[in-house]
């Protein structure tokens, strides 16, 4: 339920590719209203707290250990912020703002 | 389609397990590949490529349309010709190849460049057609065939370090439908002047760009047939239905304001779900970062010689010779050109 | 490069004439694809496209490593093998379809999968690689093996619809200097769980998306030879001079505030003039719009096994067999996955 | 020389492609500062304007009409603004804002 404060959420361009999609109700692209304010730190929500979110809230998929794996992206997933490896933004620490693009991305091996 | 009409023998399933296990492709795409005629116009630096990947994805039937024989200086780049097969028709060339790899395709050869009388009756039988050619005006006079004929068109193109690629008079509905895709003469009503035109022999290309080029024309064939092309070659997509949990359409902009309590809009269908498909560039820039762009297009031009209701091009005008594609071009020696 | 030691023949002339025009290639460009020696690391889905455009470019030496048969499953993207080869070595058989496109190129096989062991002879020699297996423990050799030889890579994968392309380890400088390009360890730290490892086998691949990677494999390794890689590995960009009008690197971001009068800006340079080169991820998704992101990734990490001042993993360490690659990657059935 | 108002200028992103920066320096991407009003006009800045523009004070080749021909792009020449068809965004008309990326591109035919 939404927080007593002005603005409750901020709005999160999420996407999935490599094959994460399949976890996520076989959609690509979702469009998230996040909680501005992490509950468990009540600090603003971070790139962290997305992970967790989604994988509670979004996540359709049983297998959640494809995704989270000791509490953490699993290896094996790059993670994007706005197109950007996130170790080049601050990795889970990263303050989402309004209209963040992350993109999870599965390492392929194939070929 | 007539269920049961078609079924794959056992060596199919072994040829194209791979493929056939995709949910993209499943067994209902890989015998639409194999009821489905694509003719791919020019054997070259484009052709070539898509002809190896269509023969491998299994269509049924690919012709081939060419005029020229193999050159030396072809074989950086259309490299399903060989040393051996300098001097031999390039449409009998890549016809040996497509049979080695894989037998079950039938190939059609024409040994000629296609002309304003031929195009019709050439191009009819086919399902799709591929643009692979190298010239303006064998650019304008395949995409009045093929609004004449309502087939969907893929073309390409590369020069030097760059190629471009469009999905043309997709869906392929009669002119003047305003709802059919934009065709070549909707995005450039005019042509260029014949000073700014240089060939691939003048200005040079690197094999590998007009590669990519050319296998992105063989995927957005397969993925426009297994999609399912009507007979009248409108699209089939309703065949493919969105997912359950994502079967509605996203109408808020990206940067609309987030309003309410914490929760997963719509999300956007993927993009083969979507109808209208958009029309779209493909920009390819090998040397520039990031090296891909994709460019929304316009629609069908109100005015369009070839696609609107007060359409100048017709079969009629076609077959008879009165439209003169070298002329209109400006070109001086149409001789091995068009 | 000995000024006068290579030399072109009429008919390397005649062959490579349509690209020794481009400006980007030149006689110069020429002559470095003529004296590099490449190595491709596996002879499927990826390396067949990537064979193919390097041979037709003339590369002078192709390395190719597989210890795989053909089979007929493969034949829907792997479309340098035929019908007729279901059964041959496909080092082999990708050996005689280059020497039938051109026989200026020298082919060396190594009928075998790449071992802990065997890893650092085998690529010695070369002076580039490509990563055009499938399998997790496979990148991790190879790139541990292309960093310590300093050596770059070029690294392809592909399953479904999906792509990705990244080029490792350029510069290829000493483990310890930041300034090298990031290898393979410093994206993927830690391998994948076994369970979400899905090759094109198990999830299948659509044979037109692994050849447009494949393909572009070829020219990304066609455009680091052209620009000069030197002995060390290293990358000579410093022999192409940005254009004298673009000389100046642009510091202010897009966004920025306009001051002053009209006039124009210190243009950005091309891609190819900047140095360092900023380490990217290609990514490829053929159902989705646009279908080609490009993604910034991280420089080196400071503390990669593989690349970093306190590396861990040593010619030593990989020719006595201690780094268990298979145990690594968590499979338990190393056999024919390497 | 800067008109006499606060802002005379707004920085326009262009980008040639397709063979046409070959004709501007060599060089794909120029960052231009475009006077915020056409002298010839007294009306803001139009694409329009921005073509006229180029060609005076940008384009090093002499061969003026392989860009422009009859006073306009020439044929062959897709105009893009902000990634879309500029017949989608008004054409020559298009009002030009500070910020806004204007592409060209030369159609290709090789093959
Ligand atoms: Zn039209
Ligand atoms: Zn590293």
């Amino acid at each position: 339920s939404p927080l007593p404060v002005e603005r409750s959420t901020i709005l999160i361009n999420v996407e999935f590719t490599g094959g994460l999609e399949m976890l996520f109700s076989h959609t690509r692209i979702h469009r998230i209203s996040l909680p501005t304010v992490d509950p468990s730190t009540q600090q603003s929500a971070t790139v962290g707290y997305l992970v967790h979110w989604l994988c509670q809230n979004l996540m359709a998929d049983t297998r959640k250990e494809l995704f989270v794996l000791d509490g953490r992206v699993r290896p094996g997933i790059l993670v994007l912020i706005n197109d950007a490896d996130w170790e080049l933004e601050g990795e889970e620490e990263y303050v989402l703002k309004e209209g963040d693009g992350v993109m999870f991305v599965s390492t392929l091996h194939g070929g | 389609e007539q269920p049961g009409r078609w079924e794959l023998e056992l060596e199919e399933y072994r040829r194209y397990g791979r493929q056939l296990i995709l949910p993209e492709m499943g067994l209902q795409g890989q015998l639409r590949l194999k009821d489905a005629k694509i003719c791919i116009v020019g054997a070259g630096g484009l052709g070539c490529p898509a002809a190896a990947y269509l023969a491998g994805a299994g269509v049924g039937t690919i012709g081939l349309v060419d005029g020229d024989t193999v050159e030396i200086s072809n074989l950086h780049r259309q490299v399903l010709h060989s040393t051996a097969k300098v001097g031999m028709p390039k449409v009998d060339s890549v016809s040996e190849y497509i049979t080695a790899l894989n037998p079950n395709v039938k190939v059609i050869t024409h040994l000629s460049h296609l002309s304003p009388t031929t195009a019709l009756d050439t191009l009819h039988p086919y399902t799709l057609i591929l643009d692979c050619t190298d010239s303006p005006q064998s650019r304008y006079l395949i995409s009045d065939a093929c609004v004449l004929l309502h087939k969907p068109l893929v073309s390409a193109s590369a020069l030097r370090t760059d190629g471009q690629l469009m999905i043309l008079n997709h869906p392929a509905l009669p002119a003047g439908n305003p709802l059919g895709g934009p065709c070549y003469r909707c995005i450039f009503p005019k042509p260029p002047p014949p000073t700014s035109v240089v060939s691939c022999g003048e200005g040079g290309v690197l094999g590998s760009v007009v590669g990519v080029m050319g296998v992105l024309q063989a995927l957005e064939a397969i993925k426009l047939v297994v999609a399912g092309l009507q007979a009248d070659g409108s699209s089939g997509r309703e065949t493919r239905q969105p997912e359950a949990s994502g079967a509605g359409v996203q109408t808020k902009a990206r940067e609309g304001e987030g309003e309410g309590g914490p929760g997963v809009e719509t999300p956007q269908p993927d993009a083969q779900t979507q109808c209208p498909p958009q029309p779209e560039l493909l920009i390819f820039s090998a040397m520039a970062s990031p090296p891909f762009r994709s460019i929304r297009l316009r629609s069908r031009r109100a005015a369009c010689a070839a696609c609107s209701a007060v359409a100048s091009v017709t079969p009629e005008s076609l077959k008879s010779g009165s439209l003169d594609y070298a002329q209109f071009c400006g070109v001086l020696d149409p001789v091995n050109l068009l």
